[in-house]
């Protein structure tokens, strides 16, 4: 009698991602090429709903939900398949090639479900809560320049008007803590709602340190501003650390490890949704990946420049910086264990905020020369 | 391996019909009354030629007769094995708790206490019988490794005893 | 006894069809949907019990890898479409698992990994051991073996995923629905 | 108006953790009491997986007991089946060939690394890197494979039986242990990169939890609790059995107390156990692996105990024989019952993720606790 000993093929997981990586190089191959295609015969349309404004405004944010929800099913999956190359498994496999059905199918089947209310829960703020944290990460890619031209509307004060929405997350986390009249939920709530307003202070600052070298608070002027250096080079010495602080207070908002102690699954089951089902939950989910996709891409125009780079148009630009810096946050995710809530709120006050206010003196004395 | 000079200390202290002393290969069995037995163990803990300091294990079984009590004990310092073994009645199974001596004998004494009903004089939740029952549900009825336990079975898989089959 | 295996039949077929001009060409495809998506995406419960929640991690674990077929493992029963049921339930137990149950949303499955959740296994004559799972929730799926291999348990989830593919979605009627006849998997009888 | 100072006091919160919660390692529940994030007093309460074992003990032959131990720490099975055969054969004055001796000591070493592999895992978890679960996962599943290959069977192998072992070691088994303990060298080291070194790691384990050595030896914890405590207690050396004092193997001690010290003595431990694994190689004579036993066997009346190093502590089983068929009682001296016991002085004043973090070192096994 013998047992096969064996070990799983290191290359063979490997081609397993890269595998993945070349469907993802592959619709970034398509997407370059539309701007080849005849847009100008589509002028007349265009001119018809640039007439009618609120018929524009409907179209910008139909194109904007639908590009939120295509992206967040690809990242869903990216997660998945990341996750696995990392811990020596597959990942998602068998629903659709190399499992990139497998999101859709999540989707469906969660749309489908049975949506339970807690019978003790408040219901009006239970139901309520997932869309109050998903509208407002909805509302931020509207200033989210993917170029020059495809921004959904250039705001002069974007950076400004990106804080003060995003805030409002923790607003529906801890509306879903409270409604739902569960212990875990409300003590998730709670961690939730200490922690955004906390990192939102330090992340508040390394804006500010940017807007101040640019000048600006229009999203698109601070990417024009980068048009021959990337910010991150053009003043490294503090925006080296200044990008450092952003990462980790995106990290922080988006409660991914070390910081995910709202839904910190060993201690809380799963934090401020766990009586959420179905739909609702699903749109947490939504919310969260979405969150991740805006702040990747906050990253990018604030430090990377934007959707600046050559051979490739624009916007296949942004989001492959986009993608390269989620995969960060991914490898990230999976590599670190969880921090505890003193820790994380100490770490905060005393490490980050310290820090950033250093950094951004630092850099209003260069903005003054 | 305790000296003989202990073995003589403890031999004055408890009269012959109190305590007997006999050997296992090493280790030392002491078989001692019911009503010596909290005395002897304090001084198993106090004096510096026992020193027994951990308390491995507690366990009780039915002969039938009476519940004998099975105490074992292990010196970190003087590395040697301490075994006592004492009986209680059936009809009325109560014996001092060591607790206050060893807090490790807490659910140990519990364990005793759901499976045989051997109460523990002086134990944090003596007469309290939801908090001593600490594996069987708090409303088990009857203690169920006694000899003669009958089990009334419900039918119902949600409470009370199964059926056997 | 082997497993029982049904392939859909054209009285089954029509059996969906709704009395309505072209309804069946509206509801199947949406019934074909529905079904791909609930077969395909089963999140189990983090929910083991015993020796057999051991294999089930090590199903999780790289060598098997149960992420493959779109099942991730959620903590909490809300969120969850099919409950492991991996070892003995006890009479203290029963209550807790009957709840677990009772709390995960519609539709939900249950596989009863080895032995003991099956039909008590080897503490069939404990006075505290419930005689399987099937007791007090409906069971799908039974995979015998004491524990099972991971193997096993994967045979268990294909077959539950093929059951899915066959269910009748849109009149789907709880635990009275005709589709709960189960699956048994291992048992040598 | 003079100030007065205002106590602000909000009623606590109960939490009930368990019975099913993704880390209370089975179906242990705590009722824990908080204020806000502060834990004001804990409950364990166990008995979710009682099954009666030792009554059921009292209905079979000896022999037949063996099974059921596989399925009490069912994640070091073989050192049960160790156990309860040593308290057999010490009640039926049998002895054990040398040969015997030497696998079995070697199986329940390696059943010792794959247990360790799993607690690696499985307290990674509990501080949230998940990917280190995977890591332990994949490399148990190599241990797995050998003790497969020699027993039949990945997690109950009921083998280890009172007088030997039933067969001798495959073809081979010499050959993949030790590529599997190459391979398991190296992934050790790697885990060890990701995971002890790592600042949050640290932070999150230093400290925390910490038994004092007369907190240790008063509640009678023992194994990798009272060794990561500074009590260098270990079974293997104090009172070897089998032929563990022809062994060369240290026994790692730590004095922190906390549950990094803790995680470390188990660490360790998978390095010991792969050097007295490769020992047992080379010094095992050959001969004989079974003693002859009659079919019917019947101990003479008596009271024996084995006492026994598993991978959670000391494990031991008393037996009790009248000279029938039949044990008269058979007790299971749980390692993690007792350290459960601890929970309630453990979890006085910390944070609720500390909760886990030192439940989680514990290393608990209810399959045990609960019997």
């Amino acid at each position: 009698m013998s047992v096969r000993v064996y070990t799983s093929s290191k290359s063979y997981r490997a081609g397993q991602f890269f595998g993945g990586l070349i469907v993802a190089l592959i619709v970034i191959a398509i997407a370059s090429l539309l701007p080849l295609l005849p847009w100008y015969k589509l002028n007349p349309v265009l001119d018809f709903i640039g007439m009618h404004p609120w018929l524009n405004a409907f179209l910008k944010a139909f194109v904007v939900v639908n590009f939120v929800a295509l992206h967040v099913l690809f990242l869903i999956w990216l997660e998945r398949k990341f996750a696995g190359w990392m811990q020596a498994r597959l990942g998602p496999k068998h629903v659709g090639w190399q499992g990139l059905g497998q999101t859709l199918a999540d989707a469906i089947k969660l749309f489908l479900k049975e949506d339970i209310v807690p019978a003790k829960a408040d219901r009006q703020l239970f139901a309520i809560a997932p869309f109050l944290s998903f509208m407002p990460t909805l509302l931020t890619f509207m200033v989210l320049p993917f170029s020059a031209a495809w921004i959904a509307y250039d705001y002069d004060l974007g950076a400004l008007f990106v804080v003060a929405v995003s805030t409002n997350v923790a607003l529906g986390v801890l509306a879903a803590g409270w409604g739902a009249n569960n212990k875990y939920s409300i003590l998730g709530g709670a961690r939730a709602v200490a922690q955004l307003l906390s990192y939102e202070i330090p992340m508040v600052m390394m804006i500010l340190a940017v807007v101040t070298l640019s000048d600006t608070m229009s999203m698109k002027q601070i990417v024009l501003r980068q048009a021959h250096l990337w910010n991150i080079v053009a003043y490294w010495p503090v925006m080296i650390p200044a990008f450092l602080i952003f990462l980790t207070c995106a990290l922080a908002e988006l409660n991914r490890t070390p910081f995910d102690l709202p839904e910190a699954e060993s201690e809380l089951v799963s934090g401020f949704h766990t009586e959420y089902s179905g739909m609702r939950f699903a749109f947490f989910y939504l919310a969260e990946f979405a969150n991740n996709f805006f702040s990747a891409g906050f990253a990018v125009t604030l430090f990377f420049g934007g959707w600046y780079g050559p051979i490739l148009p624009p916007v296949v630009w942004f989001t492959l910086k986009t993608l390269i810096l989620i995969c960060v946050m991914m490898w990230i995710r999976w590599t670190l264990p969880r921090l505890r809530i003193d820790q994380v709120m100490g770490f905060c006050w005393k490490v980050l905020v310290p820090i950033s206010l250093v950094v951004y003196c630092i850099t209003a004395l260069i903005a003054l020369k | 391996m305790p000296t003989p000079e202990a073995i003589s200390k403890l031999q004055q202290l408890f009269s012959e019909d109190q305590l007997k002393v006999d050997w296992a290969g090493k280790e030392l069995i002491l078989n001692v009354e019911s009503d010596s037995f909290k005395n002897l163990c304090t001084f198993l803990r106090r004096d510096t030629d026992f020193d027994c300091d951990f308390l491995a294990d507690i366990t009780s079984w039915d002969t039938g007769v009476s519940f004998p009590l099975w105490y074992r004990f292990h010196s970190m310092s003087l590395n040697h094995t301490v075994i006592i073994r004492t009986n209680v009645s059936r009809d009325n199974p109560i014996i001092a708790t060591v607790t206050d001596i060893w807090p490790g004998a807490d659910w140990l004494e519990r364990e005793c206490f759901d499976m045989y009903g051997i109460d523990f004089e002086g134990h944090p939740f003596q007469g309290d019988l939801a908090q001593m029952r600490i594996l069987m549900p708090k409303d088990w009825d009857g203690f169920p490794f006694r000899k003669d336990y009958e089990p009334v079975f419900s039918g119902d898989p949600l409470h009370g005893p199964q059926e056997r089959n | 006894m082997g497993v029982k295996e049904k392939p859909v039949t054209k009285e089954e077929m029509e059996s969906w069809r709704i009395p309505i001009p072209g309804g069946a060409a509206i509801i199947a495809p949406v019934e074909r949907v529905a079904q791909w998506a609930r077969k395909n995406s089963l999140w189990s419960l983090t929910f083991g019990l015993s020796c057999c929640a051991i294999e089930m991690m090590s199903t999780a674990a790289p060598r098997y890898d149960l992420d493959r077929f779109g099942m991730i493992f959620r903590a909490t029963p809300r969120q969850a479409d099919v409950m492991i049921v991996a070892g003995w339930v006890s009479v203290k137990m029963a209550p807790y698992i009957k709840r677990l149950y009772d709390q995960m949303p519609e539709p939900k499955y249950v596989i009863a990994m080895g032995g003991c959740a099956c039909a008590g296994g080897p503490y069939r004559d404990s006075i505290t051991i419930v005689k399987g799972v099937d007791h007090f929730v409906p069971v799908d799926v039974y995979v015998y073996g004491c524990p099972p291999r991971p193997e096993n348990l994967i045979n268990g989830i294909l077959k539950l995923q093929d059951k899915i593919a066959r269910e009748h979605v849109l009149t789907r009627n709880g635990d009275r629905a005709p589709h709960r006849e189960p699956i048994i998997i291992g048992e040598n009888a | 108006m003079p100030l007065t100072s205002t106590e602000i006091s909000s009623p606590g919160m109960t939490i009930n953790m368990g019975p099913q919660h993704p880390s209370t390692h089975g179906v242990l529940r705590l009722l824990v009491e908080l204020d806000g994030e502060v834990v004001h007093s804990c409950r364990p309460v166990i008995g979710y997986l009682h099954r009666g074992l030792e009554k059921m003990f009292e209905a079979r032959p000896y022999r037949q007991c063996i099974p059921f131990t596989d399925r009490l720490d069912y994640l070091a099975a073989l050192n049960n089946n160790l156990a309860i055969s040593q308290a057999v054969e010490r009640v039926g004055n049998i002895t054990v060939p040398e040969r015997a001796q030497y696998i079995r000591v070697m199986l329940c070493e390696m059943n010792r690394i794959a247990s360790h592999l799993v607690f690696l895992g499985t307290y990674a978890t509990d501080i949230g890197a998940t990917t280190v679960f995977l890591y332990a996962f994949r490399d148990r599943e190599k241990m797995l494979d050998l003790l497969e290959m020699m027993t039949g069977a990945r997690l109950t192998y009921n083998w280890i039986r009172p007088g030997g072992v039933p067969t001798d070691l495959p073809e081979g088994f010499e050959k993949a242990v030790r590529s599997v303990f190459e391979e398991l060298k190296v992934t050790l080291d790697e885990n060890n990169r990701l995971l002890t070194g790592n600042r949050i790691f640290r932070v999150r384990t230093e400290g925390i939890g910490v038994i004092s050595k007369e907190q240790a030896i008063a509640w009678g914890s023992t194994g990798p609790v009272i060794r990561g405590s500074g009590v260098p207690y270990d079974i293997r050396k104090i009172a070897p059995y089998e032929v563990y004092d022809r062994l060369d193997f240290d026994v790692p001690v730590f004095d922190q107390g906390d549950c990094m010290a803790r995680y470390l003595v188990r660490i360790e431990e998978i390095r010991q156990s792969m050097r007295i694994v490769e020992q047992c190689f080379k010094d095992m004579p050959d001969g004989e692996i079974m003693t002859k036993m009659p079919k019917i066997f019947r101990p003479p009346a008596g009271e024996a105990y084995s006492r026994t190093e598993s991978p959670r502590g000391e494990l031991s089983f008393f037996m009790v024989s009248d000279g029938s068929l039949n044990p008269v009682r058979v007790h299971v001296r749980a390692p993690s019952f007792i350290h459960l016991s601890m929970l309630p002085d453990l979890l006085k004043g910390v944070k609720v993720a500390d909760v886990i973090a030192i439940l989680g070192s514990l290393d608990t096994v209810l399959g045990e606790v609960d019997r």
